[in-house]
């Protein structure tokens, strides 16, 4: 006889894996309000489409990479976009829904910055794209605001007792991008190649820019 | 409303489930959503009207859905209260048609939510000590519970603002300055061990009140 | 072409019935506990069918309704029942798991108590028996706390605006039973009669004890 | 720890659901489990460890479980764990036996909370004023989140009682006064349109201090 009792995942909400049958579900229900919005004349399939587009293909974390190696390599840069963030980006290209008005918070040796939106997912769209499924999690939006260090840690981030860990909660219209630590002996990396030092998660906070001399062996 | 949303402080739902290689969408019908949300923002009110119909959705459907099926969920329930309202006033015929050109000009420009008219003087200034109000309305509010009722500091002005509390529900924008508002670890969570840590969330002036009072 | 899309339940928590499929599960699952429990010897058949017994049969909200309207009719076991209730309940006869420390608060035409365990369900099984569906169902207990006046419409008592509304929220091992007030006109009722008057819902406090005068017509 | 059983203020569950000709039991297996839980109650350690069982189901399956599948999932994970101790120590043939004399003893004579060792006098009296402490424990706790840093008046002493938030973890039971500790409605959620109503919640020392502290 087995002692074995039903088991019971005890401590999380997982976004299970979606059957076929729940996808092609999903998948009749979107289809219904797209034909029902196109029959109306409300949207063309052609603006659907040119709107997918440009959060598939223009918008993304590259965007924010280029402000973070520019303000790294260019310190009267780097001056403006702690000034003025909104405009600095502006600046660089960069700007529009979800962006309206950013701040930006640099981390430094003694001060690591973090960045979430507990009460729903909101995120800097025209820097960093679309957040990452994590992001809109409830693990992590409830969490990162009252044990920072643990989640963290979950990225692998292991940050000292010393540092002071500022965790920013985006309640407004307000959108935080983390301005990372240049890693250590960049000196003669042109901004091109920092820019892929840059990662999404470095620019939220849960983790620092990728080490160029760092192997995992 | 005090709803799932409002999930700050939380500690049962387990450790984050990070995906390096994620993709942007794991199925067409999420980049549908997207699509079809962002076209059809400007049918549905505000933003913030739009993020309490997420914020109405059932506990249990809220926490099982995805992301990309809780803005399905929304776009189901404001595409039933918009077809019967035109039902109901005979217009059929009259939805708006959204103008591409437009929609472009506001995906690269964005909807700014500061404004000039309205309350254009704050009343704190960097440094400032607040005490946050203990205010459980049930429409749409962004004071999130975890911050009720607690003592921070002023920590940047960031201009006045739409105020969502009244916006949400067809009130009036209600400008008002924006504040970010620092408290201390152990003011939230009375934990000891890291006496510098804080955390920083964007509160509105009528949100705030001094600390002395 | 339909416009009713996909509807959803807005607001509530409905603990669904049951198909006949999960009702089959669960008895599958309870039946490997129980048989386990019974091949290690652990407890007999008889046993659990004894404990079963006790508590369909022996505890219910009579035993509290025949505690208050004692307490209606003989003022100094009312008295006794308000300064030590475990101790004047037993004299009724009354006691035992979840009743070891009882507190009896008595309704008055301008205070009016009602008891929840927000935590969990607690509640005074030897006077009321086991509780009932609404009572450990997070509707009741997240919101009565916060909003009685409006949980108490829901059940079909309006209370003056001058009415104190006490919430008592049993969150250790003293459970709470309400005192309801006596019906009018009840003078010449015997004890026995004022028995029937006295609902569950009246000692938990989210009713009045019945009017015996009250038709619905 | 801070987990969806800990619901009070929360309003996102609708309207309650009251049906007047409920029966006690809705089918057998839910009489079987309030027999196993009443009758195993003593081989899984104290109240406060058992209540904490179900303080760790998932939010999902707490909130879409009823009472008594919460209850068969406590038995389930209890079980789970008795048994992998027992085949770990190979003591497979000893289990205890419920004795039915001791078993209905208890359950007409109860398992009091009260202690006569512990911390037997009072801090505070009647009348006093106190203020809960902040504090976000990641065990089992029964200072609930909505009554966290706010100010009352003790209204009774109990008495001195086993301390749940050691109880729970096998840390001792730690007695010390209990307290009901009245709110106002206005302390705890803001309202001022009734402002005589009040909340009374049981509380232990270790939760307080003095107002003024």
């Amino acid at each position: 006889m087995s002692d074995h009792f039903h088991k019971h995942d005890q401590d999380t909400v997982l976004i299970k894996e979606r059957s076929e049958q729940e996808i092609a579900g999903l998948t009749k229900r979107v289809e219904k309000l797209e034909k029902f919005l196109i029959q109306k004349g409300i949207v063309s399939k052609d603006l659907l489409e040119s709107v997918a587009n440009i959060y598939e293909n223009d918008l993304g974390p590259l965007n924010g990479a280029k402000v973070i190696a520019r303000a790294w390599c260019d310190p009267s840069y780097k001056k403006r976009l702690l000034d003025d963030a909104t405009k600095a980006i502006k600046e660089m290209g960069f700007g529009g829904l979800q962006g309206e008005h950013m701040v930006v918070l640099e981390n430094t040796p003694i001060i690591h910055n973090v960045v979430v939106c507990s009460l729903c997912s909101c995120y800097p769209w025209p820097v960093l794209g679309l957040p990452p499924g994590w992001y809109k999690d409830p693990a992590y939006r409830s969490r990162i605001v009252i044990h920072p260090r643990d989640v963290l840690k979950e990225f692998g981030l292991n940050l000292c007792d010393s540092v002071e860990v500022r965790v920013w909660d985006s309640s407004a219209e307000v959108r935080y991008l983390v301005l990372p630590e240049r890693p250590l002996k960049t000196e003669k990396f042109c901004e091109e190649d920092l820019v892929k030092l840059v990662t999404r998660e470095a620019m939220i906070g849960v983790a620092k820019a990728k080490d160029p001399f760092f192997s995992e062996t | 409303m005090n709803s799932i949303h409002d999930m700050g402080g939380l500690t049962c739902f387990g450790q984050v489930k990070y995906d390096e290689d994620e993709p942007v969408f794991h199925h067409e019908w999420e980049q549908k959503v997207l699509a079809i949300t962002v076209a059809t923002s400007s049918l549905f009110g505000p933003l913030d009207k739009r993020r309490h119909v997420l914020e109405k959705i059932g506990s249990i459907d809220y926490l099982k859905s995805s992301y990309y099926e809780r803005w399905l969920i929304r776009l189901e329930l404001s595409l039933n209260e918009l077809t019967a309202i035109n039902q109901y006033q005979s217009t059929e015929s009259e939805y708006e048609s959204i103008d591409f050109k437009e929609l472009e000009h506001a995906i690269y420009n964005g909807r700014p939510s500061d404004r000039t008219e309205g309350r254009q003087t704050p009343i704190f200034s960097v440094g400032d000590r607040i005490r946050t109000k203990n205010i459980n309305p049930s429409g749409h509010t962004r004071l999130a519970r975890y911050v009720r009722g607690r003592c921070g500091f002023i920590d940047r002005v960031h201009g006045t603002h739409s105020f969502p509390d009244t916006a949400a529900h067809g009130e009036g924008e209600n400008p008002q300055p924006l504040y970010s508002v620092r408290f201390t670890a152990k003011e939230l969570w009375g934990a000891e061990k890291y006496p510098t840590d804080n955390l920083y969330i964007d509160l509105w002036e009528d949100y705030l009140e001094p600390l002395d009072v």
